[in-house]
């Protein structure tokens, strides 16, 4: 990999931040709209205290990454963002560098931890819906031999595509499913929050 | 935004000051958690309460700290649960020999952020016991979605709750009576505007001016219906019919009634509510005992109202009877 | 107009009816009058103490009516002071042999009912005590204007001789203490929207999503002066500069702070108001040594505040510490 | 006379009732905007009592007129028009007819029953702002002859103008007088009624 985890994490926090007040919007149609609130105040932590990590592994680094966000965000995002890092971080053990071989296990790792958490599955209108065809498509390219920028294109290309299918779901899960069928016809924040994460990431990536 | 804020971040760390330093001699504030707690807990002889949830509905929950009530509460920030690391740091701070109580609402996030809190505390050799509040009936129950969510109605649990645990009961009586009291409590709501999170800045949803939503939520999370606006008596009509129907509550019950504003109502207009509210129990045969008329459990500055019942016995009645001393009072 | 109202002319009479069913074992209703008063009064050994206004700035003054504060409250429609008759009528009900206090707000409408009511009870040979409230400091005093307004600084007027008429003082004894406590209270509001009253159907004043307005009345009057908005602690300076200079409070006095919503305003800010309000208090070197956070003297559903000092002496504050028994209460 | 106290009394009652929507506004700009509500509720009360009040003579029926007022509506409308109607009664005494040489006694009497239950003058920007010019101008009328139609033109005008010239004084009692100089720029809410219910007035006497 030219680019590491670090790299990765802090792209993800610079689109929560810069973004703030569209994921924010995306929450109020038919949830509380604190979610933009929620994870900005969260990945801002995490650039405050970026110095402090530790950042000896991957690994450590990722589970210090879950500990600031489970103390500083509240709720949902809260729990399945530090779910997310928590399992990445497991998963990728005392490992000192990461390889492509590591992206799939490390998502699966992350879906599994949702699912658990979460209590959720796919077709709840969750971050899920989103997450798991992006790493199928990942798994397919890799497998393919594609090379990370091609990855990367199919990345985004899935989970946009992924989260504009979450428009007729019925929302099964959070905030969103007291609505009931009124929750029919808008994007799921967290799944449209994931497809501009790894938008975003694609374009760090070649700048 | 026309609201009394500062910076928006500041509004939940602002407001527990202005709590601590109006109640200087008996609640402590530890801005770290956004904890407000009891100065005189843990006590030896004693269980310590707490209740979490996101911000927006006080006096719930950090108004109602104080004997007879809550120990602690630490809110999240407006609409969001806390994180599970301050309820994990609360129950730790507030823990005695007789263990803690969790009170929470049912929603997802407080579920998460109380299920991570009280694994940690568990491991540290605490003892937890949790009781979910479920009472509004707006929203269906089912296998299939989270469940009905905790609304006005968590006012009877922190207070009965509250009362047993300053008699001395221990962890498990007073989890059986925190459930016994969801069991026969049942709220809906209705608002006639949206609110509008400080750090949003723009409301959560809007009504047009003919508009109003029934079975709102305290997050400012739409309802089930929007329909065009009515007198107040139909209104309660609305209400007061799904509520009652839904325990259900039968002819000579004992109940206590509450009309809970939504923070921008103002109370004159809750007692026109009230009025007819008391009547429809009357007319159904129920007995009101105890009466409750205010806020209690809001959202923000929303325009609406809840209507609860509880269903009570002697011996709820005389724990909602008893003494407490909380911030929120008249003298 | 998006309010929770039937037939606006029913709005009074309808807020009385939900009071008296509320509050059954204390207080009567009595409709011909728009009366609200305690059901153990007359008494032989106490003074009674009424207060009439207009209504839409409830909690005052029919939600406290009970033991310790009002033995009646007789207002008129929405911002319009009761009919001279009404004023007759509440103190023939309530007089006793001790005498009847009159509490009244320096409004010209509630002076000249008041001075009709009280000749017509006087000719009926009842001994008649009255106490006129004019707190507001954003009204200039001078012999060409009609003088200062009563604002929230009435409740601890009414709490003080509420008080003192429990332990048996006399009618001159009340009039003096009532204008002691008037002499030491100085308060002045503000708002950020205006109000609607049901029966006007529109709001009384509007003002610009970026302004606000300063020296506010609780009848929706305009204030003073209509400014840009500003963030909570600066309207906070504001108000506090303009009353503490009044009296002006001086260092090591020892004061009451309140805090009083306007009916549209929530709670949770009305705190952050409260902690910018009280670290001001320190900074001058006043003592607060008690507070009041909420909403006590209204504007139907405006959201707003006023900030009221009250400098206190042992027998006062005494006074505003003891127990009362009123409608408005939290369990 | 060719009309009565009872025809004047009806219709300024029917005027106030179609009126309250406009006296509330005119109100509402510096005063509280109760103004027109009190006014409505006060006469609909008269009309609905109108067959049980006392007809013996205009004196009595005035004062009965004034105790309704007094004992249904509030505040400075309640207790200036309460005293109006009584001081007229008591000016009236037991006659059995008015003439128009009773006019301006009349007037006059409920003009000093004004300014002493309203502690206020001339140029305190109410009712008496207009009703002390119109009061001379039909004391002129009278004093040259005019009949009662010249007389009740010249009220109309008269009355018009002297409401309109309340707009640039500044309210020295009442609610209004609180916003100081802002009062000033508006029509007093107690003059433009008066004017309003005399032209009404000329109206109805010719209809
Ligand atoms: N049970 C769940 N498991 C996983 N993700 C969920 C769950 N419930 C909601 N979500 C995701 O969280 C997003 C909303 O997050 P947030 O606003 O923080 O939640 P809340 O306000 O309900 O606490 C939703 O768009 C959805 O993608
Ligand atoms: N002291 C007074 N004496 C006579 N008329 C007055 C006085 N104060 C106000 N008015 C008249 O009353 C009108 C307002 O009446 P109203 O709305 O009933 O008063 P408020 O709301 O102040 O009780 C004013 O336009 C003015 O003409
Ligand atoms: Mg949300
Ligand atoms: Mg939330
Ligand atoms: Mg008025
Ligand atoms: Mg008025």
């Amino acid at each position: 990999m030219t680019k590491d985890v670090e790299f990765v994490v802090k792209s993800i926090a610079d689109t929560a931040l810069e973004n703030e007040h569209y994921f924010t919007e995306l929450d109020a149609v038919v949830g509380d709209g604190d979610f933009g609130y929620s994870l900005a105040r969260g990945f801002e932590k995490v650039l405050e205290k970026w110095d402090e990590i530790d950042h000896s592994t991957p690994g450590a680094f990722l589970k210090e990454v879950a500990k600031i966000i489970m103390s500083s965000v509240g709720g949902v995002s809260g729990t399945i963002w530090g779910t997310a890092f928590l399992r990445a971080g497991m998963t990728l053990g005392t490992k000192e560098v990461v390889e492509k071989e590591d992206i799939v296990p490390v998502l699966r790792a992350i879906i599994e931890g949702i699912k658990k958490r979460g209590n959720c599955d796919l077709g709840d209108k969750t971050y899920l819906d989103t997450l798991i065809p992006t790493t199928d498509a990942i798994e397919a390219a890799i497998n393919e031999g594609k090379d990370e920028l091609e990855i990367l294109d199919i990345a985004v290309q899935v989970s946009a595509d992924a989260a504009e299918a979450t428009r007729p779901m019925l929302a099964k899960r959070g905030r969103a499913s007291y609505t009931g069928e009124r929750s029919i016809g808008t994007l799921d924040a967290g799944s449209a929050c994931l497809a501009t994460m790894i938008k975003a990431l694609s374009e760090d990536w070649r700048a | 935004m026309k609201r009394f804020v500062n910076d928006p971040k500041d509004f939940v760390p602002e407001m527990l000051k202005g709590i601590a330093l109006a109640n200087q001699d008996t609640l402590k504030y530890i801005p770290e958690y956004n904890l407000i707690m009891r100065k005189d807990i843990p006590m030896d002889n004693k269980v310590s309460i707490m209740q979490g949830s996101g911000s927006g509905h006080e006096p719930a929950h950090v108004m109602t700290v104080g004997k007879g009530m809550l120990d602690a509460a630490c809110p999240g920030n407006v609409f969001a649960a806390p994180p599970a690391d301050f309820v994990y740091q609360t129950t730790k701070l507030v823990a005695g020999p007789m263990g803690v109580l969790h009170l929470l609402n049912n929603y997802t996030g407080d579920t998460m952020s109380f299920d991570m809190g009280q694994e940690l505390a568990e491991m540290d050799g605490i003892e937890v016991g949790r009781v979910v509040i479920n009472d509004d009936v707006a929203v269906k129950d089912s296998l299939y979605t989270v469940g009905r969510r905790g609304v006005a109605g968590n006012f009877f649990v922190m207070k009965a709750c509250g009362a047993a645990s300053e008699e001395g009961k221990n962890l498990q009586e007073l989890v059986s009576i925190g459930n016994q009291v969801v069991e026969v409590t049942r709220t809906m709501g209705m608002a006639l505007t949206g609110c509008t999170p400080p750090a949003k800045g723009t409301p959560i949803f809007t009504l047009a001016d003919d508009e109003m939503e029934l079975g709102i939520g305290i997050h400012g999370e739409p309802g089930r219906k929007r329909v065009p606006l009515q007198p107040a008596n139909k209104i309660v009509d609305e209400l007061f019919e799904a509520v009652a129907e839904d325990l259900p509550y039968k002819e000579s019950d004992e109940v206590a009634l509450m009309i809970n504003g939504m923070g921008g109502t103002p109370i004159s207009e809750l007692y026109i509510l009230y009025g007819h509210a008391h009547e429809l129990c009357e007319k159904r045969g129920l007995k009101v005992k105890r009466n409750y008329v205010g806020d209690y459990c809001t959202s923000l500055e929303m325009m609406g109202f809840s209507l609860t019942l509880v269903k009570l016995n002697p011996e709820l009645e005389r724990l909602l009877a008893a003494p407490a001393e909380i911030a929120i009072r008249v003298f």
